[in-house]
């Protein structure tokens, strides 16, 4: 069957290319997928919107074969999907790109795009033909890559390009994106959306997957919504608003706590002309902030524009390699982590299953651990189960962590029961500077509700609060001021008060100079 | 059929599996046996009475089972910081060696009470010396622990063979490469006389003790737990992740190191290049039986050491081929492997 | 009388030629109805001590074996077991009572072998090749030597060891890596030298058990060692009560008829075999000796 | 100093040189192959010893050499199924696996060795693979006789390098396997199952260490005993790795290999032991060190190796 699109003209089609049919899928007691039925039109964009654990990438998995369904049908063209099969998938013409890539760094980009792309048992690749393909490909939907470069060398905007053109070469007529601007810049998420729309035209099917509803407006036609692993809701991208795909998604209307005004304290932290250097790459560019008792200062950006390592720098677990960092008016030298609990900072990691906590350890060692040298904790080298027992317990009751006791292993507890705990961990102590990166990332609304109501009252008590999110409409909730972070570097900051949704956008999007104005919080 | 996590480990099932995994391990010893035209129940009653049936044969299984709990601590220490030290074999001939070289060369005059602690801490630092080196070349180039400490497993061997062939070589030892002899004062005093069982056994398990109580009780303990089992986790939380690492990594060569110096001056007094029949190697295999705990490992190498004595105590009463004790042995560590999956997985559809 | 309990232990596997020697004449004491034979193979020097003591406690009476990797354990066993006698191939002394040694000294025929190769080889090269250089190898290998410059007194002997006592291919690679260095004739100490000789088509010797009808062209003569006297002795000894502690390695020498030469006639040229018959027949009167040099051939 | 020279310039150095690496050429690509699909297999020592065992035995027993061959083959991948049951389907530790199928292989291959075989007064012998001259080549002076006088597996351990070479670099198979060591995610993603790439290659490349175990019984030698394969699988876990995971590499490192033990033997025939052997026999694990060291830098390493592939887990 010839892919439509790669005849270059409109032809006409009538009824779904894809039908997928009473989807159901279990994870142990998780009901991941609750009886999903939709369906995909020719040319049709539909997206798929849902919060973070709707079941939003299990069923795509399902749809790719990747994942087994516990009921449930897959046709493409009327024709039933074998199931289990990613390449029976794929030689119907579906493909994906995936939320988290799969690609082979040790591998050329050629490489890559062609696994899997023959029978096995050929006794030689059509290396030249394919590499003809590709480039045609890549030139067609303006995708251009080097096929010939070791992939692990290529930067990640151009990893999602191999990615798509993975896709595309295997003549697919439906894609899947899974989260596919997550890790791109806002230019290069345009361009991508430019690109997608432009296969749409010439007969491509699109499902995309994306939680910033300004794209899933601009770019779909239709959008799906899943909550709770059941589809609550189908409408047309003409026919609803932001703020009605917001309330479907989560179900509910959430009120989430206000900021109330306040002034400021004295300077808790300082930077300024920080760089921080990795493996030779600046991931700060000579950035300064101050950051206030008592104030909440908000970092916006596109993820992957130095966010981690502005963390993980105020975390103790990166040098920096020039500027100057003051603590409470003291300049500090490099900090490690005993250094950086010690002297009062409280911190949440962007990763929690990552780095937040270590799954296979009891909540209570995850809750002292950081601390496990202090005298609350241990003495002369032996540790005190007994007063880490006590601190989880108190933890669990004071944050309200459901899913265990202080012995239940931590990878048991849901992920906004673990931020939780991290939150606790962190807040107990009344820390006087708390570092948050992206604390309310994967969280359902009731549980984000509840991580803004912590910080706001940390807040109140005098704690400075460094924000560091993707997310503008939490930052504009939460923030006294904000500033944006772009390609390692920092923005002048700016009221939150005065600030709109379009102005932070084009901060994020490196176009602070246009805008600047003065400072009025110094 | 897939596999799917397990939750919770529910208790019948971690006292079932090894209990399973044992008598499957038989079940396929026993077809070997049978094979072999020996009566199986009479060879199940054997290798019981070949391991435990008389004084001599359980002091020898307990002597056989010294240097396994020894190299089966340091296997276990190291791989629950998912420290893969695959070099207990040459850490164990370097500790030896290190033992007969100080005793011969340096320190022999010394009176006995200062100078046995003093040669098992010789010992246990040549085997630190020797883990240092995969060590390094993780931490410093990133070079995975597993081939490289593999290789210096024959590096290790190599070099003592020069050794007893060249300096250290006994001039009383007709030619044979020998090393000399650690003095008899160096010698370990025996458990209980008559009997090839010292008091490197007891030593080996009052350090399973402390090492038990060092990872449940310690931060250093739980540090290096942490560091195992999720690095970024524990560099988060403050952990020193190298220097976790170097501690742990001497504890394990330390044991190992310790485990060729305990066999030295316990039971053989000298080295030679077949004093261990794979005592590092089958360390592993006590350490995985023992799922990494400590104090398992003390019961996994007796186990070990009971299936191997009493195999081979049992090939020598029906005369059926010796090899049966390795390949018993053998047997028990692939069940034992596969029951303990059972305990972490179950059977999906 | 009941026949004498006795137990073999092996360090190597039985086809280890020494080994088999030792097993051959104990399996055929064994079928005479002499003793009861009971053995155990391929024993490490860690279980080596606890197959003895094994064998001491389950009522054996005389325990043949080696202790060149044990000496020392195997002594302390014997300490422990009075009423047991072990006989043990030793480069070492007996102790006490009950642990008699043995040597393994079939230097005579590798002399009177090496009388014959001296005279056959054409490039007046000869090599050997030994497992370890400890005395008695050395011996059989300086005897040899000494039999080739008896009648030669210019050929070249060239010597390698394989640093391991049972390793064929590595001493069938010794040997090859001697011929490409123009040897003609090998004397194999060990087992795999007369592969390289067979596969380059040239002669070579064989010690301690008869290789003749394993390498029909190639194996020419055998410096062979008889284990029976010496067993013969030592079951005496038991049965009549004497001590066993005592070194058994005469027995083993030609006089006693406990080596001798096996050669193919007419390979060697007539006056060399002539010659060597003369000298065999003085050395089994007594009135010739083989020097017996231990140190490291060169 | 001339003598040195004369050894190097002997035809039999270098006809020696290939004998000795042929094993070690063949376990070397089955350890490869393996790790090439991200599976680490420590069994090898044993599987050889097994291969070496089951051969010999069936041409005992009357089967001509290349069924031999083929027998041990087969028995290698049946080993390999083994270590692919415990390593893949259930994931395990592969090194742990890895030493447990090396502890069992050996072990049961002496005792079905000792049931089968009667006790005899030297090993029992079969007629191994005679040495092969390729008419034209052979009668080259020096380069004849070092290299065109090999027997038939020599030439067929060089023939699958160079075929193993080929099929990673230049077919979709190769591409597959490569992918699987890499990402086995990715491959999956592209329609490749990694679960029977890594059966695949586990079974094949454990039936290439039968073979190199064989080459001990059927060519090197012609009869078996017990621990005859003296650690050759383990310098073969380490070539891999000096060979940086390539075949033609794996090739070259297998011959260094067999240079310094057949270098070795002779120079301690001509000097009688000045510099001690065990010198020459550490040289190339010290260099396996250091060229992992040197590359791990480069990262080239198959970013999966140990790591088990698990369907639908993240
Ligand atoms: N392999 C798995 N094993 C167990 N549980 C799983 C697995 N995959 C997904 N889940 C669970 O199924 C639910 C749905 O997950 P899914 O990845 O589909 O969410 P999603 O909508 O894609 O979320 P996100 O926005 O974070 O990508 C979650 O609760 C998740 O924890
Ligand atoms: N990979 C996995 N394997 C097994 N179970 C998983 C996995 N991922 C998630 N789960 C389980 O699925 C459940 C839901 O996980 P998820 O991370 O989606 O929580 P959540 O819905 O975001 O939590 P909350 O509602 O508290 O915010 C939890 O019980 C978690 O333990
Ligand atoms: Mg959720
Ligand atoms: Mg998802």
């Amino acid at each position: 069957m010839a892919a439509p699109f790669s005849g270059g003209g409109v032809a006409v089609m009538t009824g779904p290319v894809l039908e997928i049919v009473g989807v159901s899928k279990r994870f142990g007691a998780n009901l991941a997928n609750d009886d999903i039925s939709m369906t995909l039109a020719w040319g049709e964009v539909v997206a798929l919107l849902g919060e973070n654990g709707a079941g939003k990438t299990t069923l795509m998995s399902i749809l790719f074969g990747h994942y087994m369904p516990d009921a449930g049908r897959i046709l493409i063209d009327g024709v039933e999907l074998p199931q289990g099969k990613p390449r029976a998938a794929i030689r119907a013409g579906v493909g994906m790109v995936h939320q988290h890539f799969s690609l082979a760094p040790n591998l050329t980009v050629l490489e890559n795009v062609m696994t899997g792309t023959e029978g096995l048992w050929s006794w030689r690749s059509a290396t030249s033909a394919a590499r003809k393909k590709l480039l045609a490909i890549s030139e067609r939907f303006g995708l251009t890559v080097d096929p010939d470069a070791r992939l692990g060398d290529l930067s990640v905007g151009e990893q999602q390009r191999v990615e798509i053109l993975k896709a595309l070469y295997n003549d697919a007529r439906i894609l899947i994106l899974d989260e596919p601007t997550a890790v791109l810049t806002n230019i290069e998420a345009e361009r991508l959306f430019t690109t997608l729309k432009e296969m749409a035209r010439q007969g491509l099917s699109l499902i995309f997957i994306s939680h910033k509803l300004d794209e899933v407006m601009a770019a779909a036609d239709r959008i799906v919504v899943l909550h709770g692993g059941k589809m609550v809701a189908e409408r047309r991208a003409a026919e609803t608003s932001k703020a009605e795909l917001a309330e479907l998604m989560v179900g509910h209307r959430v009120t989430r706590p206000v900021r109330e005004p306040s002034t400021p304290g004295a300077v808790a932290l300082e930077a300024s002309g920080v760089t921080v250097r990795i493996g030779g790459i600046d991931r700060l560019k000579s950035i300064s902030f101050r950051l206030h008792q008592g104030e909440i200062l908000g970092i916006i950006g596109v993820s992957g524009n130095g966010q981690a390592a502005l963390a993980h720098l105020l975390s103790g677990t990166l040098a920096r390699s020039c500027g100057d960092l003051r603590l409470f008016g003291e300049v500090v030298g490099n900090l490690d982590v005993a250094d950086v609990v010690e002297a009062g900072i409280g911190r949440i990691p962007e990763d929690r299953n990552h780095e937040g906590v270590i799954g296979e350890m009891a909540i209570w060692e995850n809750a002292v651990l950081e601390r496990i040298a202090s005298p609350a904790f241990s003495r002369r080298g032996l540790v005190n189960r007994k007063a880490g027992m006590a601190f989880a317990r108190e933890i669990i009751d004071g944050f309200d962590v459901r899913g265990g006791g202080p012995a239940t292993r931590t990878r048991l507890l849901s992920g906004g029961n673990m931020q939780k705990l991290i939150l606790g961990r962190s807040l107990y102590r009344r820390p006087r500077i708390l570092i948050a990166a992206q604390p309310a990332r994967g969280l359902d609304e009731g549980a984000v509700a509840a991580v803004h109501a912590r910080l706001l009252e940390a807040r109140r008590q005098g704690t400075a609060v460094l924000l560091i999110s993707e997310d503008l409409d939490e930052v504009i909730a939460l923030a006294d001021r904000i500033q944006a972070i772009v390609g390692g570097r920092l923005s002048p900051p700016v009221n939150a008060d005065g600030a709109d949704a379009r102005r932070l956008g084009l901060m994020m999007a490196g176009e602070w100079q246009e805008t600047r104005e003065p400072d009025h919080a110094i | 059929m897939r596999f799917e996590r397990r939750e919770h480990r529910p208790l019948y099932l971690l006292i079932a599996t090894p209990v399973i995994a044992i008598i499957g391990a038989l079940a396929l010893a026993g077809i070997l046996i049978s094979i072999a035209g020996a009566p199986v129940l009479d060879a199940y009653w054997r290798i019981l009475t070949g391991a435990f049936g008389s004084r001599l044969s359980a002091t020898e299984t307990l002597t056989r089972a010294t240097p396994l709990m020894l190299t089966g601590l340091a296997a276990a220490v190291a791989f629950r910081a998912r420290l893969w030290n695959i070099g207990a074999e040459g850490q164990f001939y370097l500790g030896a060696i290190a033992v007969a070289a100080a005793s011969s060369k340096l320190l022999g005059n010394l009176p006995a009470p200062i100078l046995i602690p003093l040669l098992l801490l010789v010992g246990a630092i040549a085997g630190m010396v020797l883990i240092l080196i995969p060590l390094w070349l993780r931490l410093r180039f990133s070079v995975d622990e597993v081939v490289t400490s593999l290789l210096m497993n024959f590096i290790a061997v190599l070099f003592v063979s020069m050794l007893i062939d060249g300096v250290l070589k006994d001039p009383l030892a007709f030619g044979w490469p020998q090393s000399q002899s650690v003095s008899d004062h160096a010698m370990l005093a025996k458990l209980i006389a008559r009997s090839r069982l010292h008091i490197g056994f007891a030593i080996a398990i009052l350090l399973a003790i402390v090492i038990h109580f060092i990872q449940s009780r310690t931060v250093f303990g739980m540090q290096s737990r942490a560091a195992g089992l999720n690095p970024a986790g524990a560099v988060f939380a403050g952990v020193p992740l190298g220097r976790t690492l170097v501690k742990v990594a001497c504890l394990s060569g330390g044991l190992a190191g310790l485990a060729g110096a305990i066999e030295v001056m316990g039971v053989k007094g000298y080295v030679t290049t077949d004093l261990s029949p794979g005592f590092g190697y089958a360390g592993i295999v006590v350490a995985m039986l023992a799922n990494l705990n400590p104090l398992g490992v003390v019961f996994a190498a007796i186990f070990t050491a009971t299936m191997f004595v009493g195999a081979d105590g049992m090939s020598r009463g029906l005369g059926i081929p010796t090899y049966i004790a390795d390949v018993t042995v053998a047997l028990s560590l692939l069940t034992m492997l596969i029951a303990l999956f059972f305990t972490q997985y179950r059977i999906r559809r | 009388a009941a026949p004498l309990k006795v137990a073999g232990i092996h360090a190597s596997p039985v086809e280890n030629a020494w080994n088999s020697c030792l097993h051959k004449a104990l399996q055929d004491a064994a079928k005479e109805g002499v003793i009861e034979y009971v053995f155990s193979e391929g024993v490490s020097g860690t279980d080596y001590p606890r197959a003895m003591r094994e064998y001491a406690e389950q009522g054996s009476k005389l325990i043949i074996g080696e202790a060149y990797a044990v000496e020392k354990e195997a002594r302390q066993v014997a300490a422990d077991y009075p009423e047991t006698a072990f006989v043990l191939g030793s480069s070492g002394e007996q102790a006490g009572d009950n642990f008699g040694v043995f040597g393994t000294w079939n230097h005579d025929g590798a002399y009177l072998a090496g009388m014959l190769a001296g005279k056959m080889t054409k490039s007046n090269v000869v090599g050997s090749v030994g497992a370890i250089p400890i005395p008695e190898v050395n011996m059989l290998i300086n005897a040899f030597a000494a039999g080739v410059k008896a009648v030669n007194p210019d050929a070249k002997h060239l010597v390698s060891f394989i640093g391991t006592f049972f390793d064929p291919p590595k001493a069938r690679e010794a040997g090859l890596a001697q011929i490409d260095a123009g040897a003609d004739i090998l004397f194999g100490e060990r087992i795999g030298t007369a592969d390289a000789a067979k596969e380059r088509g040239i002669k070579s010797v064989g010690s301690l058990v008869n290789y003749t009808p394993r390498y029909p062209d190639t194996v020419f003569a055998n410096a062979m060692w008889y284990f029976r006297p010496i067993l013969n002795a030592a079951i005496a000894d038991v049965a009549a009560g004497k001590p066993v502690g005592r070194n058994y390695t005469s027995y083993g020498l030609m006089k006693e008829g406990g080596s001798d030469i096996v050669f193919v006639k007419g390979v060697a040229p007539a006056e060399a075999e002539a010659a060597m018959e003369a000298k065999r027949a003085e050395i089994k009167a007594g009135t010739f000796e083989v020097p017996k040099m231990m140190e490291e051939p060169k | 100093m001339t003598q040195l020279f004369d050894i190097i310039a002997s035809a039999g150095l270098w006809a020696a040189i290939l004998r000795i690496a042929t094993p070690l050429i063949f376990g070397t690509l089955g350890a490869l192959l393996c790790e090439r699909a991200g599976v680490l297999n420590l069994g090898i020592e044993g599987i050889m010893t097994f291969g070496a065992m089951i051969g010999w035995l069936s041409v005992y027993h009357g089967a001509d050499l290349w069924t031999g061959l083929l027998i041990a083959a087969i028995a290698g991948g049946v080993f390999g199924l083994l270590h692919a049951g415990l390593t893949v389907t259930l994931g395990l530790s592969q090194h742990v696996a890895g030493l447990g199928v090396t502890l069992f292989a050996s072990s049961f291959s002496y005792y079905v060795f000792r049931l089968i075989v009667p006790l005899a007064n030297t090993p029992p012998t079969i007629v191994p693979f005679q040495p092969i001259a390729i008419p034209g080549l052979s009668t080259l002076p020096f380069v004849g006789p070092a290299f065109f006088t090999q027997t038939a597996p020599t030439y067929l351990a060089i023939l699958i390098a160079l075929l193993m070479a080929y099929i990673f670099f230049r077919t979709p198979v190769g591409l597959a396997i490569r992918m699987t060591g890499e990402n086995p995610h990715a491959a999956e993603a592209q329609g490749v199952n990694p679960m029977k790439v890594r059966y695949g290659a586990v079974i094949a490349g454990s039936a290439l260490m039968g073979m190199g175990g064989a080459f001990l019984t059927l060519s090197a030698f012609n009869s078996f005993f017990p621990t005859m394969v003296q650690g050759r699988g383990w310098i073969c876990i380490a070539l891999v790795v000096f060979a940086s995971w390539r075949p033609g590499r794996a090739l070259f490192g297998a011959l260094l290999f067999a240079f310094f033990d057949a270098f070795q033997l002779r120079l301690q025939t001509a000097l009688s032991g000045l510099v001690p052997y065990q010198l020459f026999l550490m040289t190339p694990y010290i260099l396996s060190i250091a060229a992992l060291a040197i590359m791990a830098r480069r990262a080239r390493v198959p970013q999966a190796l140990m790591q088990p592939y698990r369907r639908g887990e993240r």
